[in-house]
């Protein structure tokens, strides 16, 4: 996030060598150390910037650290993702069945179909008001709309001072409850689609198209 | 890309009931005209593309007339969307219907505009509704891993800084009340209240208004008002009051624009009877309740 | 992602083999992956249990881990402490400079709207689990609740011996902070909301919502 001037130093070869790799374990466990800390992903800027190291170190030791993790036959239980524009330690995969006894989680109530296909009307037409959205599904989606804001998958978008319609947009934790780093990693929509934006004047040179 | 058909199945919502000729559709939970219709073709083995949409019309209307039948079952506005559907596609059909007339009029581009618009839209949804299935999956795969969300240990909690904390006790029971209020359940029902707003009966407001006059021979339609319980009543009272007035047995006089309105009565005859005036006013007589009401709940009750 | 099954059973010879043998990395693997997510000291009894392993094993799993932790020369950034009765990873006491320093830039001083919000639900609830906060808002609370923890606004309230679940209640200085002398002076809310008991009953997956 913060792209502090300081932090490209270390990438200079010979540059002094910054506080934490003088420490046992080095920077990578320096960054592990927070890692302990965080409650959301943390970008690579972010850890540069607190470990006074450059951006470029922190994000091969990122790499580093996930190879470790995933290595081999002997994996951690636990795995290093990127995701929501940063980096988090997750329990892997396999151990849901154990760890999931330990997790309050108050998503786990499923979405219905009419929230997730609003939900997929968001996430690719974003930022987009009611009105489009109810256009695109047929009906209306108030309540739906209003379910989303509270479980906090969509927010509404900062005003752009020209229309007065309220515009939708997905939230980090949605990206973050679809493991994705960016809404650009959505799988595009099905090419069956060529000229549709059209009908309903929808941007067809939206990134999301 | 998901097959339709699969996606019908999983929401098992068409049933076809050969031993009535027909079929049947139990009403629950289409999310929308768009999903209906999808299912349909897809049951129909179609392509999306193709120009058969009049073979699933017979359906779609017939699925909209359960759906008026479930009395407030459906918001207004969304049954509002399948009638446009309903009758885009109703128009296609008749098209088809009719002897080959001159291809290139105006009607048939209009047409065939309609048609195009319809399976855009169609088409688009089917992508949505592919890609609702794809979050579906992300979120589910998702849901085997958890975060490390420990917190910050007491050593460094220690190191905050001070909480900034100006909430009084009276916005935190807001809060509270907002959280706790019960969240606000789909209406099961579509008021139609402000629709007939009790019945005034024009003909009776005549009657109060003629007993009124015959009383004080001369009234201001102000007082003429004065004991009307609701706007409507007053609207009443009005249409009546035109409608003595083309019976001649009243007469209106107004001594200024925007001056009061006085209403005299003409005796033409001393028993005048309200029951003269024609019944345009009156709501139409009392209809036999919707068959297809008890019929939707007979099917309902099959399917639970 | 592979289940391979590779065991760690040869270990203990002719004990029977647990699920969490047959998962990549076995039984450190698991007890890991519960480590990472937990954020209070668990006992090895309860590993144990969860894990569907001896307490022998397990306790062994935990010293070799802790050993792999503190390795050598190059440890990990966090550490394995064994304190009142159980186990919790916390960040490596050597990197508390770094992990200060992030602490101190990135922390905001005011509560999230969301924070309000679940302390709203637990002032005029508690003692309330997080579950049933969690059911009362419709999003996952865990963060939220562990940051009123740390803020000393609410904390845990003395075990009633029924349920396992820990319950919350606010603290003195959540009193402190609003100018009340007790519990008993908060504003009351209209008599018309429902009981706790009713919420539970909310069709969450109202095909109409």
């Amino acid at each position: 996030m913060n792209h502090t001037a300081e932090s490209v130093a270390g990438q200079v070869p010979g540059a002094a060598e910054a506080a934490v790799d003088a420490l046992p374990g080095g920077l990578e466990a320096g960054i592990e150390a927070v890692l302990m800390v965080i409650d959301e992903p943390i970008a690579a800027g972010h850890l540069a910037q607190v470990l006074e190291v450059s951006e470029e170190r922190v994000t091969a030791a990122l790499e580093r650290l996930r190879a470790q993790y995933d290595g081999g036959d002997t994996p951690r239980g636990f795995e290093l993702r990127e995701l929501a524009g940063g980096w988090r330690i997750f329990s892997r995969r396999e151990f849901a069945p154990f760890v999931s006894r330990f997790v309050i989680d108050g998503q786990t109530a499923r979405l219905t179909q009419a929230a997730l296909e609003t939900l997929a009307v968001i996430a690719y037409r974003q930022p987009v008001s009611r009105g489009r959205i109810a256009a695109i599904r047929g009906v209306n989606v108030d309540s739906v709309v209003r379910t989303l804001l509270t479980r906090g998958l969509i927010h509404e978008a900062p005003d752009d001072g020209e229309s007065g319609a309220t515009l939708y947009q997905t939230t980090s934790y949605f990206l973050e409850r679809l493991g994705l780093g960016s809404v650009s990693e959505l799988p595009r929509l099905s090419p069956h689609l060529p000229g549709v934006g059209d009908i309903d004047e929808y941007d067809v040179d939206s990134p999301w198209q | 890309m998901t097959a339709p058909a699969a996606e019908n199945t999983a929401t098992g919502r068409i049933v076809t009931d050969d031993s009535a000729g027909g079929f049947r559709v139990s009403l629950e939970n289409f999310s929308g005209p768009f999903d209906l219709l999808l299912s349909l073709i897809a049951k129909r083995e179609m392509d999306i593309t193709q120009v058969a949409m009049a073979e699933v019309t017979d359906e779609f209307i017939a699925y909209l007339k359960l759906l008026r039948g479930r009395a407030g079952s459906k918001a207004l506005d969304e049954t509002t969307e399948f009638l446009v559907i309903a009758s885009t596609l109703l128009d296609l059909k008749a098209a088809r219907l009719l002897p080959g007339s001159d291809i290139e009029n105006d009607e048939d581009m209009a047409l065939l505009e309609a048609r195009d618009l319809l399976f855009a839209r169609l088409l688009q949804y089917k992508a949505f509704k592919h890609a609702a299935g794809w979050i579906a999956g992300k979120l589910h795969e998702e849901a085997t891993s958890f975060p490390r969300q420990a917190g910050l240990e007491a050593h460094f909690a220690a190191l905050l800084p001070e909480l900034v904390f100006k909430t009084t006790p009276e916005a935190l029971a807001q809060l509270a009340a907002t959280a706790l209020a019960p969240k606000a359940a789909a209406p099961t029902e579509v008021g139609t209240g402000h629709l007939h707003g009790g019945t005034v009966s024009v003909r009776e407001q005549a009657g109060i208004l003629a007993a009124l006059l015959k009383e004080h021979r001369s009234l201001s339609f102000a007082a003429l008002i004065a004991d009307a319980a609701s706007h409507l009543e007053v609207v009443a009272r009005f249409l009546a009051l035109l409608e003595m007035y083309r019976e001649q047995v009243i007469a209106f006089s107004q001594d200024a624009p925007l001056d009061a309105l006085n209403v005299r009565w003409l005796e033409p005859d001393a028993d005048w009877d309200p029951a003269a005036l024609e019944e345009e006013y009156e709501p139409a007589a009392a209809e036999p309740p919707e068959t297809s009401t008890t019929s939707a709940q007979a099917i309902q009750g099959e399917n639970p």
